[in-house]
């Protein structure tokens, strides 16, 4: 799906906390938003997701530009999950539910997501008894359960293991390829960054300082500010 | 068990004693009228517990009121008799009345003006809505008692037993067009937000006395003998008899109780 | 004190009378207790999601008036209701006065502000992660409703648990309203207050007694609810 | 209906007449009820607490019976407390009846379960994640509490709310080991119940109106503290 | 502070979450407890700060052994941090209030630690409007505000940027060497774990499967489990 956000300005009590002039989220791609803390990423992410209104601007999905997300193909995951008060696997089966999936194919789904996500065992477990790793694995299978055309992902990954995360990688990668899923996930790895996306944002204070391919931009960042987040400094100015 | 010393004087010093009585006598706003005289005069303060006829005299009973003035003759006598009050006086009456929709679908003020018990057959025959007081109250002794000397136990959809206070009832049988006996000051202080009227009244059968009874001192050592004494002897004074005859005139145009104290 | 003991002695002989008087009356208070926290729950619940979740100007004065209806006095939520169904009220013609209906009407009137308060303000903490959750996952509204109802159940239910308590414990709205007609309208709360003003206690503790066995077990049903 | 615009019109009459005696029923009533809430509170703020985080055997019961007791009419609070502290009872030697002290203890009777239900409810959710946040960071037993109640307190102060909206309404129990003394224990409510009986609506409801008003001050104040 | 750990075993519904027959955390020095998800890292800090009760076991604090964790020297950093209802600042300085600090010096501590976390504009935010980053660096620096002499973290880096992610570091290095904080650090990030700690405990299915010395750990694992780990395969058996 493609995205295309236009001036697009959000304010918190006067504070100007997103202020991006043109953005084009390719159809297809996988991008990464990096930047600092406070950049506004998930802001930027929630205000895609129609979840936060913008104090001006517009974002439009797809060809025909249309102004209300489309959530019956596309999916958020936050940056905090939230799981329903009930059981891992009641949890992953609630979107399928919503879209009439037969049980016979739910069941499958279900079984192959907990399988891949090494979540197995947890299948009658009550979601709030999962370890913090676990509940972002939960949130994620959830998300990606009804192949969603657009998943947008707020550090996914933040507190999975590294063996973990491999496999997760490898499940996105394979979405974005074999069914065309158009990924945005926030992330402060930038190892995770280049490993997996095609594109790359780079935000600070609200700007969308840099973005383009990926290599190009981690291996040749035109900005200052970029090439310093890069190399790992702080960037307090 | 002793009183103890360092309480004698805060007695004294603000002397009170409770007074249960019916929530005619209160809501006719008779005691309000009369009781700051008795404090003037005596120096005694009477807290009046307005409470249905039966837990009056339970209170009496139980030694939680130091005097009762309520109307139910007959229960009174035995509340005397079984030693839980001292002695009955009359202090005053007034009557009940039969009151009811100014349409009168019983007929009773062509039928029976001033007979109780053809006002009462009449309805019973016609099957009108009667609201009863139907909470054991001096009330609802009365008008069992009417229905009794008539050989009926009233029952059926007609029949209405409300279990409420006397205001209440009034209330409910305007609003169902309805009969109901009512005492007459309750009525009277009433009578202008409603559409009900008297439709019967006059028959000695509805002579409605109030007596005043000493709690019995022995109950408990918490009962102020003194006080109920002061009150009895203040309210059938003289003095007293006679604001009793007086009150309701200017607003009601007839008093709302006749004195009686012998 | 006695009489305390004599009340749960009696309940119990009330109970295994099988009185047809008695148990119409516990019938009766439970139809018109459960009907009006039902029908409340529906007209809350939406109302103080909602309000949990949106803002708007005027919010604040408006919460603190449904704050402030939580301590409307029954016999007041009863007169209002009995001036509106009197034969002379507006609502006269539908010949409501002295019925159920009109005792289930009146607790509403008590028992809406409770349900609205307190789940607005379970709501307001989390109601807006999980509808945006629900949204993000492809609820529409209604569904998203459920979703948000289905996950502050612990909340709501306690909500309904504290409108239930007040319906059934009541004396005043259902007094004036129903006028505690004996086999029409009578329930066990004014049957107490009657009892009492009888001086009959150990009875008025009895049926007290069998008031609160009984709102045991609803409370049991509503907090079996509430852990799932 | 017209008792209503009159009842407004009489309100704002009752409160510039001055009246000694309207004043004196005013304050009696905030008197009790803010005094019941007041002792509620500390009596029961700690207990919801800590139920809502410790687990022992038979909670389940004892959360059921104190839901069930959220339903505990008022006139059987009154009947009770009047049979402890009448004349003869166990506590008759203290004088208590028909005293507002005797109207403050039963209506914590009533206010208590409240406070405890509401309060155990909102604590167990994060109740255990608060102390465990205390506890690391130093603060002793004492202290941990105190940010318990402090984190709590929008759910702490609607369960204070919705007591404080129980006492100030209800009738039953101050009717009855108050006895409704005029310049003694009249408090609003009983006052409206007996001008109610008197068939002076209006009146009743320009008592109403008042107990609503000042009702709108006190919730303010707390919908305030809750904000913070 | 040693802590000594003692056949602690913990069981949730029957089932064996934590197991270490032995333990024993060294005065001053810098802990990395590693492992996959679910592994128990989070229910074993939370049993050595005191929190869950074990099913069998001791735990022994300091040279005498007490049971009873000494929470004016030592603190815990959860791994979803929870924030006081209240601004930046009242969060940072409420340890120091309960340890009855000086304005003044309150006042110094809470400027020195907002600068060095880059927070100072954030000061008097409320704490719910902050950023995920901006949270968990909240958390850690209330934590450390009153120079704990033991510091409990649980993967306090998930949501950090790279450069606040090596201030961060310096700052623990700095009370570990300066003040002797002994201090456990949960964390995914085998990187850090290098870059920061002495000491390495590899967790797997609740036990303490391998520790020692941070580069021998990490270079010569003794356990084929560790060694797939660091090797980042998927640890599902
Ligand atoms: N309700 C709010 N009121 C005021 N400021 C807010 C509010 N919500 C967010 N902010 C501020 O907006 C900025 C951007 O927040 P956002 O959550 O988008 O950051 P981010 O890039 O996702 O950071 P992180 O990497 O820490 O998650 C932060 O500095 C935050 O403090
Ligand atoms: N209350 C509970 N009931 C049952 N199982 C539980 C409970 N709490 C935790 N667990 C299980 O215990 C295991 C260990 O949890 P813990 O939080 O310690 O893992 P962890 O090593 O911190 O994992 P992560 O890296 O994902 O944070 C997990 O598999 C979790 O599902
Ligand atoms: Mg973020
Ligand atoms: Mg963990």
């Amino acid at each position: 799906m493609n995205i295309y956000l236009e001036n697009v300005i959000k304010e918190y009590e006067g504070k100007r906390i997103v202020h991006i002039d043109e953005l084009h989220i390719k159809n297809g791609a996988l991008y990464g938003f990096v930047g600092p803390n406070g950049a506004g990423k998930s802001t930027l992410i929630k205000m895609i997701a129609g979840l936060e209104p913008l104090n001006s601007g517009n974002i439009y999905y797809g060809h025909k530009p249309k102004s209300n997300p489309p959530f019956e193909i596309m999916t958020l995951v936050f940056q905090k999950p939230y799981l329903l008060r009930t059981t891992v696997e009641k949890n992953i089966l609630y979107p399928l539910r919503l879209r009439g999936w037969t049980e016979k194919a739910m069941e499958e789904r279900v079984t192959e997501l907990l399988k891949d996500m090494g979540l197995s065992e947890f299948r009658n477990q009550k979601s709030w008894k999962l370890s913090g790793g676990e509940t972002q694995k939960v949130a994620l299978a959830r998300a990606m359960s009804f192949r969603p055309k657009l998943l947008l992902l707020d550090e996914p990954t933040a507190n999975i293991d590294p063996s973990t995360i491999a496999i997760i990688e490898k499940m996105l990668r394979k979405a974005n390829q074999e069914e065309k899923t158009t990924v945005i996930i926030i992330t402060h790895n930038l190892q995770q960054a280049k490993r997996l996306c095609s594109d790359l944002v780079f935000m600070h204070r609200g700007n969308a300082v840099e973005h383009g391919d990926v290599e190009k931009v981690l291996n040749h960042p035109t900005h200052s500010l970029t090439q310093r987040f890069i190399e790992g400094e702080l960037i307090v100015d | 068990t002793r009183t103890p010393p360092e309480e004698a004087p805060e007695q004294i010093e603000n002397p009170s004693f409770i007074l249960a009585t019916t929530t005619s006598t209160q809501d006719s706003g008779l005691l309000d009228d009369l009781l700051p005289v008795f404090t003037e005069d005596t120096g005694i303060e009477a807290k009046v517990v307005a409470v249905g006829t039966g837990k009056a005299l339970q209170m009496g009973v139980d030694g939680e009121a130091d005097v009762l003035l309520v109307h139910a003759k007959a229960a009174e006598e035995a509340f005397v008799a079984n030693g839980d009050g001292l002695k009955r006086f009359d202090v005053m009456y007034n009557d009940f009345v039969v009151i009811g929709p100014k349409s009168d679908p019983a007929g009773v003020s062509e039928k029976a003006p001033n007979n109780v018990i053809d006002a009462f057959t009449a309805i019973r025959e016609t099957q009108t809505a009667f609201v009863s007081r139907g909470d054991d109250s001096g009330t609802h002794k009365k008008e069992l008692s009417i229905w009794d000397s008539i050989g009926t136990i009233p029952s059926g959809d007609w029949y209405v037993s409300a279990g409420k206070g006397m205001g209440d009832v009034i209330q409910m049988a305007n609003e169902m067009l309805g009969y109901t006996l009512t005492d007459r000051a309750t009525y009277l202080s009433m009578a202008q937000g409603i559409e009900i009227i008297p439709l019967v009244e006059g028959d000695e059968r509805l002579f409605n006395q109030y007596g005043v009874i000493a709690v019995n001192p022995e109950k408990n050592e918490m009962i102020n003998a003194e006080g109920a004494q002061a009150f009895i002897d203040w309210i059938l004074s003289e003095k007293a008899q006679e604001l009793i005859g007086e009150y309701g005139i200017s607003e009601y145009g007839e008093p709302l109780f006749v004195p009686n104290a012998k | 004190m006695g009489e305390i003991i004599l009340g749960i002695e009696e309940a119990f002989l009330l109970l295994i009378s099988f009185n047809k008087e008695i148990y119409g009356i516990i019938l009766l208070s439970l139809y018109v207790s459960l009907a009006s926290t039902f029908f409340s729950t529906i007209i809350a619940v939406p109302i103080g999601t909602a309000l949990g979740m949106r803002n708007f100007k005027g919010k604040g004065i408006l919460i603190r008036l449904i704050y402030t209806f939580m301590s409307l006095p029954p016999v007041i939520a009863g007169l209002f209701v009995f001036l509106v169904i009197m034969r002379k009220g507006p609502l006269g013609h539908l010949r409501l006065s002295f019925t159920p209906t009109a005792m289930i009407l009146a607790q509403i009137c008590i028992v809406v502000p409770i349900i609205v308060g307190l789940t607005y303000n379970g709501v307001k903490e989390k109601g807006n992660t999980i509808r945006d959750l629900g949204k993000t996952l492809g609820a529409n509204n209604r569904q998203t409703l459920f979703l948000l109802i289905y996950e502050m159940r612990i909340i709501i239910l306690a909500a309904v648990i504290a409108g239930f308590g007040r319906a059934v414990s009541e004396v005043g709205a259902v007094m004036i309203v129903g006028g505690n007609i004996k086999g029409h309208t009578r329930v066990m709360t004014t049957y107490i207050a009657m009892l009492q003003n009888m001086g009959d206690y150990s009875k008025a503790i009895a049926v007290g007694i069998v008031l609160l066995a009984l709102s045991f077990l609803i409370n049991g049903i509503l907090f079996n609810l509430q852990q799932r």
